[in-house]
């Protein structure tokens, strides 16, 4: 799948690495906004804390030699494109720092007419990985700390950008800590997932922070907060808070590209990529579909094959 | 000589507490993360983590029923909230920044309207605190004039130690009826040094300074500046001891169902969404600036108190990183 | 609050026999919102009707629930009176406590429960119902007919008679369908060709009528009275501006044994042929696999001869793009065969008759051939194996009909019949021959009918026996019947010369294919299913298809002709008017909160959504939102549950609707 | 064919959700040819099984439904040509789901029973509806709804219509 997969791994990511991602973006960012060629770019900035990032749209090429690409540049900058960041659009092409699992966003956003590939200059990382949640900020990256999406990473070197930033060395020997959990839970008896999920769905406060991090997101009046008729309760109880994410798996299923963002925000830590990987994986299997590999005309449910599995039904 | 308690009496007096039935909450491990949950046994006392959500769930539950209705024979029935059966309540285990949020609240519900939900639950409950020994690059209490000691809204308050024990201090008659209850589990200290409190990690604010600046400063660039990257969830108001506004929902059929108050926040496009379709806070900046304002200017001029205790769980949870200490600073630096 | 009036039917005893309708009534009268609730003998007689239209009007209600029987029997008939009471239609809606209680359930108290339920379920449906008007949209006034045989070629004569266009496609070379290639027809023993040629002319002549044959419908869009329907025009080889008919290619043709699909394979025809002499149009096909120019490029007879040279080797498969406003499906039959099914098939066929691989067992078409005047035998009854006449003559009913073991368990209709008829034509052509006949019944309900039959038995001498035939064989010349005379309870052996079957009728191949592409819906047997099996036996459930003759089932003549003139008088009313009220169960877009993100559009059957662009008073684009075009949106509803914030709504069936139903349960 | 009266402990609620063409016609031909099946069935009619939502599955188990049961057109037979195929890739991720979740999916039956098979429904029907009988009612839903977070100190009054603030009774009573 990737074309110049990088066979050296380490145990090991240098700060070294993110310094020479850091100045490629810079450089093709200062570039890009003298040029024209864009209106701004959505990089990621320094936070007040040692070893923190944050999202920012940046509109000079002054502000551009201030971007940075760090283990803690965890954000999915698609979520921008759709949300707060959609009047830059219309002012003309936008710059975009993206990682490999932040591409599978775009392809999908792509693929739903909500933004368009010529509207954007996409500087890809070739990403190595970064910090889990609430991981320890030393400068270097190793299993101890990495996100667990990475783990897994199949999209460590994005194609189909207009520049590549670095050129990362994978982790090596990483334990797949998802598909592990996944296979947990899948080989749990009924009850015993059911008690997983409703110890883990209870503790949800509603705060929407999956929600509004998620790319796929977009809608501007959610189900789930519309009163007339009521699909999904709105007060933060146990009733509501399955009905929720059930609802959610279930609209993200064969778009979610998997950057796991839900997961990384919600601040009750309740396992939300599980679910979408296991829809993931279920649509791979019924219908060999991956989601955001490349902009698809139609998503696994919005088309049909006459031959469709249909064993469960009677 | 001041009281001390040791630990193993502390998880003591927490069992003596739950065969009294008495509801006692503290930090709890829950899967990953800690959270303040009714205990079943001393041992289950966490204090090596500040807990995910603050204390002020315990007496402005995240979604409470309010009243519940139900059509019986043909004429709709309304029950009430039986508050007097809300239990006695004990709180253990708050540090400072948690344990000050009741004290700032109490002023908002009962002010035009006393809110009796909550009303009723402070005045079954006793706060202990403890100092507080564990801060982060994220906390800022001392900076909106608290500190890692500070014993405001406590009840009992606890300052660990380096033998490991408390030194105890009876901040209100509440706190006092608690340990002459339970007389027996409290000693004489033998020594009084203190373990180091918390680091913080920026300087004091001039709280006076900064609602002054926001006073003119309704509209300013730097609103959209700091907040154009605010993603509009509400994990920063929720997990805040100060924020307090909630939304009240019906919920159920034409037959029954409950009407319930749960928390909402700011922060939400739906927030001031008028019944019209018109929402005076259309842009994501205008409800940042809202949450801003309401911290450090509306709620002083109401009540004369900062609707922020600096624990630092915004700044850790924002999912866009937002930092509003790094704001505060901003403000506190502006010369205009 | 809503003032709902809900109206509990006895449907005489059929649903009070086991529901205790006063107590659904009373039961509902409690239901919050209902203002007005009652029971009565007969809701859809006029008494019944007119209780409802007076409550209508005295209690001011804005809803009506009829719990009687399926809106399938009268919901059109509830919707009319409340109309007439000057409620919107669409407010009043049904509650099936018939066919789907008091019929299935024998517990009073269960079924009384049920029923209150089923009104409950539809009281909040009501109340949260919208007032909807009709849709109109334009009819296109030009029909498309399929199938040239009697059926098409009646409904395309009766409809193209009422000045209006007609679109006449037929996948053979000719029109005529079954009918033409029959002998005699039953009960009259009038010549079928007789009768049946001069139709055939008449499409032939007709100014309204534009004839495709050698045609079949490649791909169907639109909705009634808007259809575009594609038609693949196969490649003739013959261009029918240039052909004059004259059939000089035809003699000179070398290749000349082909077996005759019109005469079942008996007689023979030409590469380049018409199918038969009375062909219309009368202009010759090449058949490519047996013709020597296309298999081997060495020929060009036919070319060479052809004074206009209408003879065209490279013609190709050509489409073309109808637009018509109705459809009427007129596919007809085709016959079962004995022969060894395939592995799984659900319909086996007869190895116990040797599989259809003796060639002196013939169906009842090839007897047809054989009798018929202008058949390979010219109407001499000459067996196929050594072409001597037969003196003994077994006809056997019911092969494949009524024959669950078989896997087809219809009874086929028109056998009884034509046995009948084969064994009078048989008579008459073989003096001294004997005909016997092994039925299980003699079904002849039909005007002359009965007296016919018993002709055959009483004055042509056919003998009758009551019984099944367990098996045939070969035996030298003869074929030896044994079977079973239940009637005497014996066992029958007849050395028969020749053994006809009435096998039974079955649907076209291919059927299914074509509804798939019309979006009707077919039975288990692939027969066509009519809307209503009483009360619209023509219309299809998809609006503005109608059914005529065998493809809906077997028929014969007299049913069929009537059933093509009854499609063709539906098809008129439809054009009747220049713009057609449709039901209004449309889905329509909240333009304010569509995302575009248009999962609607990639999942419409319909094609029913479009892109629209939203632009402020500047002309800037705001943003693109979906679009429904009511006039082409079936109603079916699949993009409301595919879009994920359900800004496309299906009038009728919203989900305030649906989910007031939930909550009510 | 007469159906004992039999009683059972438990009576299982089961949702149908049918569509109108297909499944709604093929038990209205149970009913014409009075079939006998257990009276535990509500059915809901929708034009098309493509019109059903997930959610509406989801909302019946925690309005209290035993069972659930999606029924609609055999594929290639949809009225609306291609809806029960867009509903069959949906039902099939959202089976998938559910399970995951810990959903027991014994309880979610989805079937293809045309206009003609009045007894394929009253098979199906039957056979849901004792599988669920003997499952014993749906927990995991109904007991969410009464589930509150721990801070909400479930305390309301056990006497319904007991008013104990006088802003409430006097507001109620004016109701």
């Amino acid at each position: 799948m990737n074309a110049k997969a990088n066979k050296n791994q380490s145990s090991c990511i240098e700060p070294s690495y993110y310094q020479a991602v850091t100045q490629a973006i810079r450089t093709q960012a200062v570039q890009v906004l003298k040029d024209g060629t864009v209106a701004g770019v959505v990089g990621y900035l320094p936070g007040r804390r040692k070893g923190t990032a944050r999202p920012a749209l940046i509109t000079t090429p002054e502000e551009a030699e201030k971007l940075i690409f760090s283990p803690a540049c965890v954000n999915n900058l698609s979520v921008y494109l759709t949300k707060s960041k959609k009047g830059v659009l219309k002012q003309g092409r936008i710059g975009i720092v993206a990682k490999g699992c932040d591409m599978r966003a775009l392809a999908g956003l792509m693929g739903e007419s909500q933004i368009k590939r010529e509207d954007l200059f996409i500087i890809a990382v070739d990403c190595a990985g970064v910090y889990g949640s609430r991981a320890e900020r030393s400068e270097s990256v190793t299993e101890a700390n990495i996100a667990r999406k990475c783990h897994e990473c199949t999209v460590h070197h994005p194609e189909g950008a207009d520049f590549v930033a670095g050129a990362a060395t994978e982790l090596s020997g990483l334990t797949p800590l998802e598909a592990e959990e996944m296979a947990r839970i899948e080989a749990l008896p009924q009850a015993e997932r059911w008690a997983f999920w409703k110890e883990h769905f209870s503790r949800c406060i509603r705060c929407m922070a999956c929600r509004q991090v998620c790319p796929f997101c977009y809608c501007e009046q959610c189900l789930c907060d519309k009163n007339r008729p009521q699909a999904v309760e709105n007060s933060p109880r146990p009733a509501g808070n399955t009905a929720w994410h059930i609802v959610r798996a279930m609209h993200l299923a064969g778009r979610c590209g998997g950057c796991a963002e839900c997961e990384r925000v919600c601040p009750m830590d309740i396992p939300l990529n599980l679910l979408n990987r296991r829809m993931a994986k279920e649509l791979k299997e019924l219908y060999d579909y991956e989601a955001g590999l490349a902009p698809a005309e139609k998503g696994p449910l919005n088309q049909y094959k006459e031959d469709d599995d249909q064993s469960f039904i009677k | 000589m001041p009281q001390i308690i040791t630990e193993q009496n502390l998880r003591n007096l927490i069992d003596l507490l739950v065969k009294e039935s008495k509801v006692v909450v503290g930090p709890k491990q829950a899967d990953s993360v800690v959270l303040y949950q009714p205990l079943a046994a001393g041992s289950e006392l966490t204090l090596d983590s500040l807990p995910r959500r603050s204390a002020k769930e315990l007496f402005f539950p995240i979604c409470e029923n309010i009243l519940s209705y139900q059509r019986l024979d043909g004429k709709m029935q309304v029950t009430d909230v039986d508050r007097s059966r809300f239990p006695e309540t004990v709180l253990i285990g708050a540090p400072p920044c948690d344990a000050a949020s009741p004290a700032i609240l109490d002023a908002v519900f009962s002010w035009d309207y006393n809110d009796e939900f909550y009303l009723e639950r402070r005045r079954k409950s006793t706060i202990v605190g403890i100092a507080c020994t564990q801060g982060d690059d994220a906390c800022f209490c001392t900076a909106v004039g608290l500190a890692p000691d500070t014993d405001t809204g406590s009840d009992l308050f606890l300052t660990p130690l380096k033998d490991g024990s408390y030194a105890c201090k009876a901040v209100t008659e509440k706190g006092k009826a608690l340990v002459d209850a339970h007389a027996r589990l409290f000693g004489e200290a033998a020594s009084a040094d203190a373990a180091p409190f918390a680091e913080q990690g920026t300087e004091k604010l001039d709280l006076v300074k900064i609602k002054k600046w926001l006073e003119g400063h309704f509209e300013d660039p730097l609103w959209e500046k700091i907040s154009d990257i605010c993603v509009g969830c509400g994990s920063c108001a929720f997990i805040c001891p100060a924020c307090h506004c909630f939304d009240i929902n019906d919920e159920g059929s034409t037959e029954q169902g409950s009407r319930r108050k749960h928390w909402d926040a700011c922060g939400f496009s739906k927030f001031t969404n008028h019944a019209s379709g018109h929402n005076p806070r259309d842009v994501q900046n205008k409800r940042y600036r809202n949450r801003i304002m309401h911290k450090f200017k509306y709620y002083d001029d109401k009540f004369g108190r900062t609707l922020c205790t600096g624990c630092g769980r915004c700044v850790r949870a924002c999912p866009v990183g937002i930092d509003i200490a790094e704001i505060l600073s901003t403000i506190n630096a502006k010369q205009d | 609050m809503s003032r709902i009036g809900v109206f509990v039917c006895h449907c005489g005893e059929n649903i009070s026999r086991t529901v205790d309708v006063e107590q659904v009534a009373s039961a509902a009268g409690e239901i919050p919102g209902v203002a007005y609730a009652c029971d009565y003998k007969y809701m859809c007689s006029d008494p019944g009707q007119n209780l409802l239209k007076k409550a209508v009007a005295e209690h001011k209600l804005d809803g009506v629930v009829v719990a009687a029987c399926s809106p399938r029997m009268h919901e059109k008939t509830f919707r009319k009176a409340a109309s007439a009471a000057g409620l919107n239609p669409y407010l009043c809606d049904m509650a099936n406590i018939r066919e789907h209680c008091s019929w299935v359930h024998e517990d009073k108290k269960l079924a009384t429960a049920k029923a209150s339920d089923i009104v409950k379920l539809m009281v909040e449906r009501v109340k949260k119902g919208k007032s909807l008007a009709p849709i109109t949209v334009p009819v296109t006034k030009r029909a498309l007919v399929i199938g040239g045989g009697i059926a098409g070629i009646q409904a395309a004569l009766d409809i193209a008679d009422a000045g209006h266009q007609v679109v006449l496609v037929e996948r053979e070379p000719s029109i005529g369908g079954h009918m033409a290639q029959l002998s005699e027809t039953f009960p009259t023993l009038d010549c079928s060709q007789c009768i049946m040629t001069p139709k055939m002319v008449d499409v032939a002549n007709h100014p309204n009528i534009t004839l495709h044959t050698y045609s079949e419908i490649e791909k169907v869009e639109g909705y009634i009275g808007n259809f575009q329907v594609t038609l693949k025009h196969k490649a003739r080889s013959v261009d029918e501006s240039k052909c004059t008919g004259c059939g000089i290619c035809m003699t000179k043709c070398p290749k000349k044994k082909i077996p005759n699909e019109f005469d079942q394979g008996h007689g023979l025809r030409t590469a380049i042929y018409v199918p038969f002499p009375q062909a219309v149009p009368n202009t010759p096909v090449i058949d490519r696999e047996n013709c020597t120019m296309f298999q081997s490029g060495k020929c060009g007879v036919c070319a060479k001869v052809c004074g206009p040279g209408a003879v065209d080797y490279q013609q190709e498969d050509r489409f073309s793009v109808e637009a018509v406003g109705a459809v009427v499906v007129a596919t007809g039959f085709k016959l079962y065969s004995i022969d060894r099914k395939p592995e799984g098939s659900p319909i086996q066929g007869y190895g116990e008759f040797g599989y259809g691989a003796i060639p002196d067992v013939i169906d009842g078409m090839t007897f047809e051939r054989l009798a018929s005047a202008s058949g390979p035998t010219g109407g001499k009854i000459l067996r196929p194996s050594d072409g001597k006449e037969p003196k003994q003559v077994v006809f056997i009913q019911c092969v494949g009909s009524r024959a669950r073991e078989k896997g087809i368990s219809y009874c086929s209709k028109v056998c009884c019949m034509y046995t009948a008829k084969h064994t009078m034509l048989y008579h008459h052509k073989v003096h001294d021959g004997q005909a016997y006949v092994f039925f299980m019944d003699a079904r002849t309900p039909g005007k002359g009918y009965d007296e016919f039959w018993r002709r055959a038995v009483e004055e042509e001498e056919a003998v009758y026996i009551r019984g099944m035939v367990s098996r045939l064989y070969q035996k030298g010349e003869k074929i030896v019947v044994m079977g079973s005379d239940i009637q005497v309870g014996v066992q029958v052996e007849i050395e028969a010369d020749l053994v006809v079957l009435a096998t039974a009728v079955q649907a076209q191949d291919g059927a299914d294919l074509l509804a798939q592409k019309l979006g009707i819906s077919y039975d288990k047997y692939n027969f066509y299913s009519e809307a209503h099996a009483k009360l619209k036996p023509v219309e299809c459930a998809t609006a503005g298809i109608y059914l005529a003759g065998a493809c809906q089932g077997p028929k014969d003549i007299p049913d069929t002709v009537s059933q093509a003139s009854a499609a063709a008088a539906k098809v008129m009313t439809l054009f009747s008017k220049d713009q057609l009220e449709r039901d209004p169960v449309v889905a329509k877009v909240n333009e304010k909160y569509c995302v575009g993100c248009l999962a609607c559009k990639k999942v419409c059957p319909y094609g029913a959504v479009e892109e629209k662009e939203i632009r402020d008073r500047q002309g800037n684009l705001v943003k693109v939102v979906a679009y429904v075009n009511p006039g082409v949106c079936g109603g079916c509803g699949t993009c409301q549950a595919t879009c994920p914030s359900k800004s496309v709504e299906l009038d009728g069936y919203t989900d305030e609707q649906i989910m007031a139903m939930i909550e009510s349960l | 064919m007469h159906a004992e009266a039999k009683q059972h402990d438990f009576e299982p609620k089961i949702v149908a959700f049918v569509c109108t063409w297909c499944t709604y016609a093929g038990a209205d031909l149970a009913g014409t040819s009075r079939m006998q099946y257990p009276a535990n069935v509500r059915v809901l009619k929708f034009p098309c099984t493509g019109r059903i939502d997930p959610v509406f599955i989801l909302r019946a188990f925690q309005k209290g439904a035993d069972g659930v049961l999606v029924s609609g057109c055999h594929p290639g037979d949809c009225h609306y040509m291609a809806g029960n195929f867009h509903a069959r890739r949906r039902f099939a991720a959202f089976r998938a789901l559910l399970d995951f979740v810990g959903v027991d999916l014994h309880r979610l039956q989805f079937s293809w029973v045309s206009a003609a098979e009045g007894g394929k429904w009253v098979e199906v029907v039957t056979e849901l509806t004792e599988r669920v009988r003997a499952m014993g009612p749906m927990l995991e839903f109904k007991s969410l709804e009464h589930e509150e977070q721990w801070s909400a100190f479930q305390a309301m009054a056990d006497v319904p219509g007991v008013v104990n603030t006088p802003e409430l009774k006097e507001a109620y009573d004016k109701i």
